[in-house]
């Protein structure tokens, strides 16, 4: 096989016996196959290099997608090993099995080609989900003062740092069973706002997770915490729109009574 | 799964969960104290509290059930609109009858 | 060309190029500003709010907020920063807007940044301020940014072309104004041509030709290159930004190059030599917490010395200060390094500078407006903001503020273009051709070349210049052109096609680079980002010239052109007499 | 095979709050209906005892008892998380739970046997 002439400064060159044997996924839409490739191993290697490494030196016709290279982007996750994870900051060495990788595009998710999903879908039930702030007041206005401690905030900044990247997605089953679920990071979404000091209308919040496709859908299937990458919980956030809205449920009920 | 569907569950839930304890309870009580059927049988007919109790849990286990139901036929046979608030319904009310005929077999014969 | 071309048309009224802080704000204030009906399209080459740099943001955002901090003492740090060659009119627009740009962030566009106990907005100072004015969300200010403004463009009925790579701006007949932009829809591989009354152009620059780089894939100088095209003026094109802290992790991996940020030094992190040795204060008096170039020259002259194959870079180490503290403080970058097999807590990483940031671009009014009718350029993409060299924390500043502005500017401007632009089919069809150059050669490795463009610019147009090295450097791009032209792609597989777009990458870095060369040999003093060993000296601040260069014909040329000091001359200030030198205290 | 990104848990957690749930509702039907037709239609008792004697039937009987503790534990455990303010330990748990669901079916098993 064709070995990449190991360039001027590069310390980490291996010797031939450390192959990965790596089967990537190839085909667009539902049809497709798995194709083997040998790639050298190296030190620090993660799976983006793995199948970087595959596009420009063996095969130019693979596709996929990244861009920040560093788990800010949330454009480069795959299923490894039948996992799924943000490639660009997974160590080849954590996930290979007997020296072996099998790389596929991500799950629940339409492929394009290759490594490439779709990801409208996931966008599409961000904002259905209602993921998007309200003005609560102009650019003219100061910005409000909010403690770092209100426990709103204090709730609302564990889920917010998510990247979009689809893993908690691609993990949870109930997503695959149930196609227009809203699926774990938009509801995850929803409970920031909700936790939002600057959001007026909460109800409204409640009101776009309380429908046929909402959070009453999860299972606490887990999945999404586990596998999420920046180990955000969104498990927990769900349980959280699932207590609110039973709340409001209740109460509205006794409100409307009067 | 909407708002309303997913509290019917829970509540229905809750409900069960004292009956379902108590009657476990008696259970095994009634087989390590050796009582038998007959007795426990006996105890039971004609009491408006056990009526009351099982009558409770027979309601309570349809709506349960029947949801459940729905929420796994949707997603293993990915059955959607009417046919799916068919078999809701359906299997609700077939638990509801079962369940009552059983309750008046064990109460008030 | 034997390939049958199809171009597929689409008309517009308003078109966006990128989806960074620019192109992201562009599309909201063009949608709020422009009259009710007007169609309003973002097209960007990955997908939208997940490419470009804005969302890579970790430090902050500068804004002067009032705590004794003021526009003017903000601006004044901006010129000086830039060493007196920033475009003050536009400088000064970037420090007042700021201010209601972190308001709309705040109350209308949903962010949340980090507050002290008092409930007000926490800012802290970057290397080169004078007052503490960084508003921050932890270290990952723009994944907020970015994610919220994304909800609201998701949200409005705003027309998406994700995946789709600008690769032609292209005129009307006599060349006067911009008819459309030409794309290729990576998705399919197919050529498609977008009319539009008014285009911003937002693509984020990205000096990702040299060897050890920051900025995200997409970035391979695009727009820059489109704009050299079309024959647009571009300035300060020698003012390449490096990290003195990007992470070295061998050639093979995408990791390298990645910044190791700038906090780590600010908080008594300390740069070690080969031999163990701490090296900066042979450099500077501020040691490590000298600024970005300071820094990076410093690694650099040091590398240089060492000149041991088997040691590349220099080291970071944060060791001193408490392992469990280092893991708490900077938990992120913690976790970063040890992705990649580095302990930062405890022992020491590999660092070398790396490329972050391009000062050039399109020359610009302080409205955004080109010299070419109905094109509009914001962001990274623009120069003049910063002059010779950028404040961390203005690059967010600048990408918001002025991508705002376009939307505002052309919102109010397509009220006088009643109809659309027919474009100069001639060029179009050559755009095309030009995009297809490949197909007709054999296929080979791009990568090899694109390694060696960036081995090229790293020595020979890097940290530290010389006359004689840049005149190397010309002749290896020239020489690297010319293998790019015969080097094929293969055409079997258009469909998401990375490698053609490999190939279309290093077209524009070629490009770019050979800009960035002749403006730095035009350029015979230091400044800011530019430095020459061959003239180490800034020159006379009242005589400060910046460069541009343009294209006419197949000839570049490069002149240079006045500063205008329409605020503030060298040697005075506008801040108040009284006024103490600075704001933030003694570390 | 277990597809690898179900191992944990949780998601075990959940097929067997699911399963156990189907079983349940797959039985119950049956069992009240063998229950209700063994009291009316030979409106006798004898008929009935004779007919809880038979081993099949005290095995069916049995794993219903033992779905509904293991659903019920499980149940409880559901409820706790949605209902009550939750820690970030629900894995622990949800192990809790489904021990001291096979404790409690467990004993009755050894007694009923
Ligand atoms: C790691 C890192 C950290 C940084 N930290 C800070 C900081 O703390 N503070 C600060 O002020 N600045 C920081 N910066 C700089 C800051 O990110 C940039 O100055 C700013 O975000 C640029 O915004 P932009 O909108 O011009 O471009 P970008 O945000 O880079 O967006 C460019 C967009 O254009 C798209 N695009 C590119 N080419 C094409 C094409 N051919 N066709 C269509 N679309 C195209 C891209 O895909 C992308 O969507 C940092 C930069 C990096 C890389
Ligand atoms: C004893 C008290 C009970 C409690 C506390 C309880 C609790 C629950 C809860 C919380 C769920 C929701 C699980 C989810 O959405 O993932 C559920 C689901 C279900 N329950 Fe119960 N339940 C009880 C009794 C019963 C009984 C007696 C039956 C059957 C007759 C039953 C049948 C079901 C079914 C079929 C489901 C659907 C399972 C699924 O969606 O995965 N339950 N139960
Ligand atoms: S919650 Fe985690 S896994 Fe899910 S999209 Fe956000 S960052 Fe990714
Ligand atoms: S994996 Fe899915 S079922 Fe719920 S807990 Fe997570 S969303
Ligand atoms: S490439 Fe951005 S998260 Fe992996």
């Amino acid at each position: 096989m064709y070995f990449h002439n190991p360039l001027k400064n590069d310390r980490c060159a291996v010797s031939e016996e450390d192959i990965l044997e790596v089967s990537v996924w190839r085909g667009t839409g539902d049809t497709g196959e798995y194709e083997t490739f040998q790639v050298p191993a190296r030190e620090s290697q993660t799976v983006l290099d793995v199948v970087t490494w595959i596009q420009q030196q063996i095969d130019p016709s693979l596709s996929y997608r990244y861009a920040c290279r560093v788990g800010m982007c949330g454009s480069c996750a795959m299923m490894v090993n039948g996992e799924p994870r943000w490639t660009c900051r997974t160590h080849v060495k954590k996930v290979t099995r007997d020296g072996a990788l099998q790389i596929g595009p991500l799950r629940n998710l339409p492929t394009i080609k290759d490594l490439a999903a779709d990801m409208d879908p996931f966008f599409d039930k961000w904002i259905a989900a209602g993921g998007v702030h309200t003005p609560s007041r102009s650019r003219a206005e100061p910005i409000a003062e909010v403690s770092p401690e209100d426990p709103g905030r204090v709730e609302a900044n564990k889920g917010i740092e998510c990247i979009n990247c689809s893993v908690c997605y691609a993990a949870c089953d109930t997503v695959a069973n149930t196609p227009d679920y809203l699926g774990p990071a938009a509801l995850q979404r929803a409970w920031t706002l909700y936790n939002d000091s600057k959001v007026e209308d909460r109800q409204a919040v409640l009101d776009a997770v309380s429908k046929n496709n909402g959070c009453h859908n999860c299972h606490t299937q887990g999945s999404c915490t586990q596998y999420c990458p920046n180990e955000l919980d969104p498990l927990s956030a769900i349980a959280g729109l699932k207590r609110a809205s039973a709340k409001s449920f209740l109460f509205k009920s006794k409100e409307d009574r009067q | 799964m909407n708002l309303g569907l997913y509290m019917a569950q829970r509540l229905s839930a809750m409900v069960m969960v004292p009956l379902v304890f108590g009657h476990l309870g008696v259970m095994i009580y009634a087989i390590q104290g050796g009582l038998t059927t007959a007795e426990i049988l006996e105890r039971t007919m004609g009491s408006l509290w056990w009526f009351l109790f099982y009558g409770c849990f027979v309601v309570a286990v349809s709506i349960h059930s029947a949801i459940g139901m729905r929420v796994i036929v949707h997603e293993v046979l990915k059955l959607r609109g009417l046919a799916l608030e068919l078999v809701m319904w359906a299997f609700g009310i077939s638990i509801l009858f079962l369940g009552a005929r059983a309750v008046m077999a064990v109460t008030m014969l | 060309m034997p390939l049958k071309i199809d171009i597929e048309r689409y008309d517009t009224d308003i078109l966006i190029l990128g989806s960074g802080g620019a192109g992201l704000f562009a599309a909201l204030h063009a949608h709020q500003s422009a009259p009710a009906g007007t169609k309003i399209t973002l097209a960007v080459k990955g997908l939208i709010g997940k490419c470009g740099c804005t969302r890579m943001v970790q430090g902050g955002y500068n804004v002067a907020l009032g705590n004794g901090d003021t526009v003017e003492r903000h601006f004044m740090d901006t010129i000086q920063g830039g060493k007196w060659l920033p475009n003050q009119d536009m400088a000064w627009k970037l420090c007042e807007q700021a201010v209601v740009r972190v308001r709309e962030l705040e109350n209308e566009i949903g962010c949340f940044f980090d507050r002290m106990p008092n409930g007000q907005l926490h800012q802290k100072a970057f290397a080169g301020q004078t007052a503490d004015r960084t508003v921050h969300k932890g270290d990952l200010t723009g994944i907020e940014i970015i994610n919220r403004l994304m909800e609201q463009v998701l949200s409005r009925p705003i027309e998406k072309l994700q995946e789709h790579r600008a690769i032609g701006l292209i005129p009307n007949k006599s060349g006067d104004a911009l008819a459309g932009v030409l794309f290729i829809d990576m998705r399919s591989g197919k050529f498609r041509f977008v009319r539009a009354k008014c285009v911003m152009m937002g693509t984020g620059g990205g000096p990702t030709m040299y060897k050890y780089h920051t900025p995200s894939g997409d970035k391979t100088m695009d727009g820059l290159a489109m704009a050299l095209r079309v024959g647009l003026p571009l300035r300060d094109m020698e003012m390449v930004q490096f990290h003195p802290t990007g992470l070295l992790a061998g050639e093979h991996t995408r990791m390298t190059g990645t910044v190791l940020e700038e906090g780590l030094r600010g908080a008594g992190g300390q740069l070690l030599n080969a031999a163990g040795k701490r090296f900066m204060f042979d450099y500077d008096d501020r040691g490590e917490r000298a600024t970005r170039d300071v820094v990076s020259r410093g690694i650099y002259a040091e590398m240089r010395k060492n000149n041991n194959p088997e040691q590349v870079g220099m080291f970071i180490s944060m060791g001193h200060l408490g392992p469990e503290n280092v893991r708490q403080k900077f938990a992120g970058m913690v976790k970063r390094c040890a992705d990649s097999g580095f302990d930062l807590a405890a022992g020491k990483v590999e660092v070398v500078p790396t490329a972050h940031y391009f000062m050039g671009g399109v020359v610009v009014d302080p409205d955004t407006r080109t010299a070419m009718e109905g094109l509009y350029v914001a962001g990274e993409d623009a120069g003049g903001a910063h002059g010779s060299n950028r404040l961390g924390g203005n690059g967010v500043a600048n990408s918001t503020v002025y991508g705002g502005v376009a939307g505002d500017t052309m919102g109010a401007d397509i009220r006088k273009m009643p109809t659309l632009r027919d474009p100069d089919e001639e060029i179009l069809s050559a755009e095309v051709e030009r995009a297809m150059r490949p197909f007709s050669n054999k296929p080979a490795n791009i990568q090899t070349l694109r390694n060696n463009l960036q081995e090229a610019m790293w020595e020979d147009v890097g940290v530290m210049r010389t006359g004689e090295g840049m005149e190397r450097g010309l002749s290896r791009i020239a020489d690297l052109r010319g293998e790019l032209l015969e080097t094929g792609v293969d055409a079997s597989h258009l469909a998401f096609n990375l490698t053609w777009h490999d190939w279309l990458n290093m077209a524009s870095l070629i490009d770019i680079s050979e800009v960035i060369n002749r403006a730095a040999l035009t350029r015979e003093n230091s400044r800011g980002a530019h430095f020459r060993e061959d003239f180490p000296e800034p020159g006379e601040l009242e005589a400060s010239y910046f460069t541009v260069v343009q294209k006419q014909g197949d000839e570049l040329t490069v002149s240079r052109e006045d500063v205008q000091f329409t605020i503030v001359k060298p040697g005075e200030t506008i801040l108040p007499d009284d006024e103490p030198e600075t704001l933030v205290a003694a570390q | 095979m277990i597809r690898p990104h179900r191992t944990h848990p949780l998601w075990f957690a959940y097929m067997l709050h699911r399963l156990s749930g189907l079983g349940l509702a797959l039985f119950l039907p049956v069992h009240l209906y063998v229950l209700a037709m063994a009291l009316t239609r030979p409106a006798s008792l004898d008929r009935f005892l004779a007919f809880a004697d038979n081993p099949i039937v005290k095995l069916a009987e049995f794993g219903l008892v033992f779905l509904l503790a293991v659903h019920l534990f499980g149940g409880l455990r559901l409820l706790a998380l949605e209902f009550l303010p939750w820690s970030g330990r629900q894995k622990s748990a949800a192990a809790a739970a489904l021990a001291g669901a096979f404790l409690v079916s467990g004993s009755f098993l050894l007694r009923a046997v």
